[in-house]
């Protein structure tokens, strides 16, 4: 097994009586991008927390199987501690730190970077801690300087409180933070959500530059189209379960997922949907 | 078939994505293109500017959104399509600037009070109650349609049982046209994101506007979501003969809906006028859709839909 | 139903010879009630009071109790909270013939129209505010506040410390504890020629800086202090580094032993005195030294302060006054009440004669003149025996402002 | 979407709860002739802390404003009351109306006092309205230390006693079916009757429009606004009512008390109503009454039967006393109900048949609002 | 020298030692977004501990184990009820910490009983004379000390990782465990910070001018609450700030007593309050606070 691939297998996780995954297994190997898709609720943030290990925050749980990143299994370790292992995620909503300022947002992002401020500096590691803090700030800064490379508005707002960004911007913010910690493996939930075409553009390039450079990506996407052109695998659920999975240029040419999350209407299918629904939705007027 | 039908109203469903699962009634196809509906007034934006400290997130803006046409707003992120929403509808006062509708000024008038001349808005970010359910979070929206106060609630008369009833049953109406209706007993904040979309959308109806202002509203949507939701955001320029100004980054829709399109760059207005003409409209290439570089799908949402 | 009216035949009807009682007395025993703070603001005092008292009655008991029947109290710690007080009231109310204590003056008052209405039970409250009085089963044994100031001020105006003319601070506290208190500097001051510099404070102000400084600045030359210990302390101990050394006499409640450790020690050693009308319970008189001597014996290592003496005096009134029942055969609620109102002279052994013939009147308008002493058990020792100053005899307790 | 979801989510105990509560009410109005005074007064002092909770439970629990300030207009009740129905005597002002009418008016002016305060409540929330109100605590102490031709001062004030249709509720003895009737037992009816009142009136509130737009503006202020809430006017109306919750409390606990003093209405009080609303379940009129119930009969019982409990010594000679016993347990039932029963007792209430069932207070048991959905 | 600068100095004085206790407020405010209701309890425990002990091991020792043994009961709390909590709603959490003061008060004001513990300082009653004003060494002492803490504490909630762990964890729990932020660590040693400023606190309110340790110490706490409010609930140098003000009014409400006669008697306990709803009028986020952001 590669050092750095993720295996997710048969997990089920669900939220209080609802379950949300069942038996869903993913594979992402060292290097790759994978795509995960699949309609509203179909469970595919779920797949992401279940990874993360932050189902809890939603009232979800974990009920059964395993998730393990370069051979190590994660389902036993805090979310914290996942970002130390390299597993970092963006999460649904951006929640970025609405009250803190734009450049604290990706300090923060730095917090957990690995061999990051915590963990090493304690005991009688003192020497390697005071040259570990000097590479480390190298680093900060190196990772700094390419987030705003990525995304320049964030250097122009870096004074700002995050709260008050657009919601592209926190959009951007979001992404920058999570590659200020360094990771091995990011988890991206909808990161084009909400993005200017040229933006959402940008998103893209960015994810395989930051592949490129060695980082693993689980994407969860509703833009299919972008997510089967960036990943080489992709995953289909549908409530909760796997429907389809293989090869992203595959997938991307299979009539069911063209329809559903490519948007491509053939013409026989959409002369049937025409004919069949012949009118708008109607809703009467309100008296009064 | 990029830029979909353009033809001001055509005839109903023509080219009309698939409609939502709802309810639709052979009265449908009867009824042809509804114009605005009487009392509908036009809003005129004049000269409107916003500056937060520091920043200028409008700049002297002005557009009109005539009765009863759908009006796009584009522009990249932070261009200041929300707070031009929030302005209209007084979530944020203007620096200056003038926002008429009809004969109302809106600038300086509190939120209830703009709700209370017909204006609903969607959030971008959603602002649903974790734990109320979908039909409760609906009612909300019948908040100013309705009058009974804490003595007619509490004492529980008549009349406030009366007007429970019939604005439960026109929400039950709009929660069957938006396809809500199996949700309503649900707690709105633990749908998915695509359903509680469409719970902000049903709110927003839920308040009877004459102008509905939409936020996104297709945004974190599946391909067949955002058909639904476009063809349902149709439908009720269509049923209703409301105005609704659109804020939406996936220009296939705005294509699809809008009549009009205002784009806005770094606050200020950069080009308006009818969609094929924006889209083609170089300024608005280079500072919003990016030159479609087809290798890497430059903008992939634009043409999403339909290509 | 449970508790419909089925005729308490327990009271007899009073024959000359035979023994009436009533109001939860049986064949055995006479339960007596006491409504304490043991956990609230005044548990200190509660503490002291309740064990005092315990001590007392153990000992009631063993004399043989009254009316061969033994004494038995029912505690109840109301922790100093409006509620429960009168929760406590009303619960044990049925069951007592009285309550030798009752923590808490604002509680008294709130059932005072209850006990005077239909309760009659005999009660003495450990607060010696001059609006509890009038009432014939509302008792307080000792002088009140406001006559131990006009008392304090007498000793002040002898000692020399003060004179016509001059100024006299008095920083007491809010409620009518102070107020009472300052009532009777006020007539007093009036009555020597002196202004009193008044200086409302409340339990919880800690730090009598501020106080202090104001009243150096009004150039006070005594102060006069109804509060706390710790206001004491503090005050003290400021007034004297920062140079304002003047004489300080406090009302009963405002010294504890503990003081004298801290770092005002020395400051109350110096310049502090209590106007109050009992012995101190390190005095050698054989009242305070044997109680001392009890006390300490029963509960070891407690401290010795005035709650011991206010709880012990407190239950050999009642004492008294159910022996006194018991003589005239009536051992009930009415008879107790009238056994103290035929108390006129009664010597506790501390230094001071009660008589409790007046409900309208406190118990004594003597006070006592203590000082604090290291070296004496509960760390205060006589200054001038008990005394009534002139001012005192005519002043009209309770005022006309009532 | 996962099937679960779908599934029905009512519960099937529609009739079951209004048979309860009917059964309920007939215990509470049998009470009366068995229990003693103390335990009537305990069950009185319940109703009227569930009048008061049910109050700040439309202002916390449902509108989200948080209130350290109840005990305030509590006083204002109380005092009020006294100062309209009471004549001049003790050296006081009064104004001597009939006690009907004084009572309506003490409700009235805690809800002025609630709508003078709304330029802060209408613009605060949070911690900073929390303490904000808070300020009325020390103000009101000091104005009933201070305004003692109003409030009798340190000692209080004597409460009139209510008298309905020349009907006098107090100590003077009925008997009735044998069973003497002192003011306890009079009164506990009219505690019955505003208790049932007022929950009844709060569920309406809650379950009807104004309680939709509470909890809109609770969960999204903005949101709320944009719908067509006005949100300051809307929290100040909250506020008021809840005011006049507090002062109708306030006029219940004063005619048991039957003398009102100022000390009782400080910080601590404020406090044991928020723990009473946060005990019993936010937001939901159920929880408020199963909260007072909880809150203000636990030390009593506490202090009953502190002699037969194990580990408490009665006089504090070194183990621990029943007052601290009955404060231990009381801290601990509020954080363990905070930490493992989200949604408060209310959220067990339904389910399980407890000895509490036979409460009178919880003759509104039945009471389930929407609300109570609210999580916590 | 005039009466109002004599105040002024006094008020500052006392100030110094509200501004300690409030600034334990803001910091667990800062980390958790708690109103922390039981920090009256932590300032007896540091207390306690510390006079208890500062006999036998004298002073500083003692004072050193008083500070430890807060901040242990500060963790303890954090530890056994606020990482418990489950829920997301910060008032409701702020009651639980109503229930923990309820428990410590109790069983601390039962273990310091009827004692008048005293900590042996070196201060002692040492006081410094500025005119006719005389400020006793404590509270210059406590001073110095509120400014030290309060900027060391402004600079590690700014510059330090820990600051921006901890804001983050106050924000927004989920998000901050996805950048790898320990929350339980975080929120542990935000407890324990603010049981050792606890401690500090109680120190000066332990020492000269007032007499000792005793069961009603916690009291001074009532006076942080309008402090910290004053100064914005998360500002640390609001903490300060605010302190300065409520000492400063109230010593003036005390010492003007006699021209302020017709608002009633007994000023000084309201007048910090009262300050307190006027700033909030102008600011409803306290004079340094950060206003409620929310943007749609
Ligand atoms: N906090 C929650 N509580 C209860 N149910 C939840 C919660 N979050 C999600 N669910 C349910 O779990 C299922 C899967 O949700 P999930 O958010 O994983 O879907 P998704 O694929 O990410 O959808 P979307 O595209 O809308 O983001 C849905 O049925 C949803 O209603
Ligand atoms: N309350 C505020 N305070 C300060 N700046 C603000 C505030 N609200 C918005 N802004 C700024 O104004 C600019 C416009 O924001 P706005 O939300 O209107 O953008 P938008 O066009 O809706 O973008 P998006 O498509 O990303 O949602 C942004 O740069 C944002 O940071
Ligand atoms: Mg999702
Ligand atoms: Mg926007």
């Amino acid at each position: 097994m590669t050092a750095a691939s993720l295996r997710v297998e048969g997990v089920t996780a669900g939220y209080g009586p609802v379950r949300a995954l069942v038996d869903v297994s993913v594979d992402v190997p060292d290097g790759a991008v994978v795509a995960v898709l699949g309609g509203n609720g179909a469970g595919k943030s779920t797949l992401l927390r279940a990874v993360s290990r932050t189902l809890a925050f939603h009232g979800g749980a974990l009920r059964g199987g395993s998730v393990s990143f370069g051979g190590r299994r994660l389902d036993g370790l805090a979310a914290a501690e996942l970002v130390a292992a390299g597993v970092v995620q963006v999460p649904e909503g951006r929640q970025v730190f609405a009250r803190m300022t734009v450049a604290d947002n990706l300090r923060a992002g730095a917090l957990g970077a690995r061999g990051g401020a915590r963990g090493r500096a304690r005991g009688g590691e003192r020497d390697r801690a005071w040259g570990g803090a000097r590479a480390r700030a190298h680093r900060r800064a190196a990772a700094l300087a390419r987030v705003h490379g990525l995304f320049p508005v964030l250097r122009q707002r870096a004074q700002q409180r995050a709260g008050l960004l657009s919601g592209g911007e926190q959009q951007m913010l979001a992404l920058g933070r999570a590659l200020m910690a360094e990771p091995r493996l990011l988890l991206l939930d909808e990161p084009t959500l909400g993005l200017a075409p040229m933006a959402a553009a940008r998103i893209a390039d960015t994810i395989r530059e930051i592949n490129a450079q060695g980082t693993s990506v689980l994407l969860v996407e509703q833009n299919a189209a972008v997510a089967l052109k960036l990943a080489s695998s992709a995953y289909v659920l549908e409530t909760g379960r796997v429907a389809l999975a293989g090869p992203a240029a595959e997938l991307a040419v299979s009539d069911e997922v063209r329809r559903r999350y490519l948007g491509v209407v053939d013409e026989t299918a959409a002369q049937d949907a025409e004919s069949v629904s012949t009118s708008l939705p109607r809703l009467g007027r309100w008296p009064a | 078939m990029r830029g979909a039908p353009r033809s001001r109203r055509p005839p109903p469903g023509s080219r009309r994505p698939e409609p939502p699962s709802g309810p639709d009634g052979p009265a449908a196809d009867a009824a042809g293109p509804v114009p605005a509906a009487p009392g509908v007034p036009e809003l005129r934006v004049t000269g409107l500017t916003v500056r937060f400290a520091g920043l200028t997130a409008l700049d002297d803006v002005s557009f009109t959104v005539r009765p009863g046409s759908v009006h796009a707003v584009i522009g990249p992120n932070g261009a200041g399509k929300s707070t031009c929403f929030n302005v209209l509808s007084g979530v944020y006062r203007a620096t200056s600037g003038s926002v008429r509708l009809g004969g109302h000024e809106l600038t300086g008038l509190p939120p209830h009070r703009i709700a209370g001349l017909g204006v609903a808005r969607t959030f971008q970010n959603l602002a649903l109650p974790p734990y109320a359910t979908v039909s409760d979070t609906l009612m909300l929206g019948r908040h100013r349609l309705t009058r009974a106060g804490f003595l007619a609630a509490g004492l529980r008369l008549p009349s406030a049982a009366r007007e429970e009833a019939r604005h439960g049953a026109r929400v039950r109406e709009i929660a069957a046209f938006t396809g809500l209706e199996p949700y309503l007993d649900h707690p709105a904040g633990a749908l998915p994101y695509g359903l509680q979309k469409l719970v902000e959308l049903g709110r927003a109806l839920c308040t009877e506007p004459r102008l509905l202002l939409l936020d996104e509203p297709v945004a974190g949507m599946t391909s067949a979501a955002r058909r639904r939701t476009a063809a349902l955001v149709a439908g009720i320029r269509d049923s209703l003969g409301i105005s609704i100004v659109l804020v939406e980054h996936d220009m296939g829709v705005v294509m699809r809906l809008a009549d009009e399109v205002t784009v806005l760059d770094f606050g200020r207005r950069i080009a308006g006028g009818a969609p094929e003409a924006v889209q083609r409209d170089p300024e608005v290439v280079r500072a919003y859709l990016g030159e479609a570089a087809p290798e890497d799908g430059g903008a992939p949402a634009a043409g999403r839909g339909h290509r | 139903s449970g508790k419909a009216n089925d005729d308490d035949a327990a009271e007899g009807d009073g024959g000359g010879s035979e023994l009436r009682v009533g109001d939860g007395v049986t064949a055995t025993t006479v339960p007596l009630g006491v409504l304490t703070d043991m956990t609230g603001v005044y548990a200190t005092l509660g503490k002291s009071v309740t064990q005092a008292q315990q001590l007392y009655f153990d000992r009631f008991n063993a004399d043989g109790g009254v009316c061969g029947r033994t004494v038995e109290l029912t505690v109840r710690d109301h922790g100093y909270d409006p509620q429960k007080a009168v929760s406590a009231y009303t619960e044990l109310e049925p069951e007592v013939l009285g309550f030798p204590q009752f923590i808490g003056s604002p509680y008294v008052a709130a059932v005072k129209d209850r006990i005077d209405g239909q309760d009659k039970g005999l009660v003495i409250p450990q607060a010696w505010s001059a609006t509890l009085l009038g009432s014939e089963n509302i008792r307080q044994i000792g002088a009140t506040y406001d006559v131990e100031m006009i008392n304090a001020v007498d000793f002040l105006v002898r000692e020399g410390a003060v004179g016509k003319g001059d100024r006299i601070g008095h920083v007491y506290f809010e409620g009518d504890y102070g107020e009472n208190a300052l009532a009777g500097s006020e007539y007093a001051a009036e009555a020597a020629g002196l202004t009193v510099v008044g200086k409302k404070i409340k339990a919880t102000d800690q730090d009598m800086t501020a106080q202090v400084t104001s009243l150096a600045k009004a150039e006070v030359s005594a102060v006069l202090m109804s509060a706390g210990p710790r206001q004491s302390a503090s005050l003290a101990g400021v007034a004297a580094a920062s140079g304002l050394d003047v004489p300080i006499v406090g009302s009963n409640p405002t010294f504890a032993p503990q003081l004298l450790e801290t770092a005002a020690g020395p400051a109350l050693l110096k310049n502090f005195h209590v106007s109050t009308s009992t012995l101190p319970i390190g005095s050698p008189e054989p009242g305070p030294a044997e109680l001392a001597a009890a006390y300490g014996k029963e509960y070891p290592g407690e401290l010795l302060d005035t709650g011991v003496i206010a709880g012990w005096s407190a239950a050999d009134l009642f004492g008294e006054a159910l022996q006194r029942a018991c003589k005239a055969k009536n051992l009930t609620r009415g008879g107790v009440t009238e056994a103290l109102l035929s108390i006129d002279s009664m010597d506790t052994g501390f230094g001071i004669t009660h008589d409790f013939s007046d409900p309208a009147e406190p118990s004594t308008r003597e006070s006592l003149i203590l000082r604090p002493d290291a070296e004496a058990k509960g760390g205060m020792v006589v200054a001038e025996e008990a005394f009534t100053a002139t001012a005192a005899a005519d002043y009209a307790v309770g005022g006309a402002e009532g | 979407m996962s099937e679960p979801l779908t599934a029905p989510r009512r519960a099937p105990r529609r009739y079951a709860l209004p048979a309860a509560a009917g059964a309920g009410l007939l215990v509470a109005l049998a009470l009366p002739f068995y229990l003693d005074r103390f335990w009537l007064q305990a069950g009185l002092f319940a109703m009227a802390a569930a009048i008061g909770a049910i109050g700040l439970n439309l202002l916390t629990g449902a509108t989200g404003q948080l209130s350290l300030g109840h005990a305030f207009f509590l006083a204002v009740g109380a005092y009020g009351y006294c100062a309209l129905a009471g004549g001049d005597e003790e050296g006081l002002t009064g104004l001597g109306l009939p006690t009907a009418v004084a009572a309506a008016g003490a409700v009235l002016l805690a809800g002025l006092a609630g709508g003078l305060l709304s330029p802060i409540a209408g613009r605060l929330s949070g911690a900073y309205l929390g303490i904000a109100t808070l300020a009325l605590i020390f103000i009101g102490q000091h104005l009933l230390f201070n305004a003692d031709d109003l409030t009798g001062g340190y000692n209080g004030r004597a409460v009139p006693p209510l008298e309905l249709f020349g009907y006098r509720f107090d100590d003077s003895e009925d008997v009735l079916l044998n069973v003497p009737f002192g003011a306890a037992e009079k009164l506990w009816y009219v505690g019955l009757a505003l208790l049932v009142a007022g929950a009844l009136f709060a569920r309406g509130v809650l379950r009807g429009r104004p309680g939709r737009a509470m909890n809109a503006l609770r969960d999204h202020r903005i949101a709320a606004g944009v719908m067509g809430v006005p949100v300051a006017r809307l929290r100040a109306g909250v506020f008021v009512l809840s005011s006049m919750y507090a002062g109708l409390a306030g006029v219940l606990l004063a005619l048991v008390f039957q003398r009102t003093v100022p000390e009782y209405f400080g910080f601590v009080l404020s406090l044991e109503y928020l723990a009473m609303i946060v005990v019993g379940g936010l937001g939901s009129v159920a929880g408020a009454v199963l909260g007072a119930a909880f809150v203000s009969l636990l030390p009593q019982v506490f202090m009953r039967y502190s002699e037969s409990l194990p580990l408490v010594s009665a006089t504090g000679d070194g183990g621990v006393a029943p007052g601290e016993a009955s404060r231990y347990l009381y801290g601990a039932a509020v954080v363990a109900v905070v930490l493992f029963l989200p949604g408060g007792l209310a959220r067990l209430a339904p389910r399980r048949r407890t000895p509490e069932k036979k409460e009178p207070s919880d003759a509104e048991d039945a009471i389930q609002t929407q609300t109570s959905a609210h999580r916590a | 020298m005039t009466t109002f600068v004599e105040l002024l100095i006094g008020g500052l004085s006392t100030g110094s030692v509200y501004a300690l206790i409030a600034l334990g407020f803001v910091v667990i405010f800062k980390a958790t977004e708690v109103v922390n209701f039981a920090h009256a309890s932590l300032l007896l425990a540091g207390g306690y501990v510390a006079a208890r002990l500062s006999g036998h091991i004298g002073f500083w020792p003692a004072l050193a184990v008083g500070i430890a043994g807060a901040a242990t009961v500060g963790a303890l709390v954090e530890f056994l009820v606020i990482r418990r909590y489950r829920g997301g709603e910060h008032s409701v959490l702020a009651i639980a910490t109503i229930g923990v003061d309820i428990v410590l008060l109790t069983e601390f004001t039962r273990l310091i009983g009827t004692d008048v513990l005293t900590l042996g300082d070196p201060w002692g009653d040492a006081v410094l004379t500025f005119g006719s004003v005389t400020v006793p060494q404590t509270r210059i002492a406590a001073l110095a000390a509120a400014a030290l803490l309060i900027t060391a504490f402004l600079l590690a909630f700014r510059y330090t990782s820990w600051g921006v762990a901890m804001r983050a964890a106050a924000e927004n729990r989920e998000a901050a465990a996805l950048m790898g932020v320990r929350l339980g660590r975080v929120s542990l040693s935000a407890w324990a910070v603010a049981g050792a400023l606890a401690a500090v606190a109680a120190l000066f309110l332990t020492v000269f001018p007032t007499p000792g340790l005793e069961r009603s110490t916690s009291f001074a706490a009532f006076k942080a609450f309008p402090a910290a409010i004053i100064g914005g609930l998360d500002s640390t140098a609001g903490a300060l700030a605010g302190g300065l003000i409520v000492g400063v009014t109230e010593a003036m409400a005390t010492g003007y007593q006699a021209e302020l006669s017709f608002l009633g008697r007994g000023l000084g306990d309201v007048a910090p309050y009262l300050v307190m709803l006027l700033v909030l009028l102008a600011r409803p986020a306290g004079l340094f606070g950060t206003r409620e952001l929310t943007r749609v």
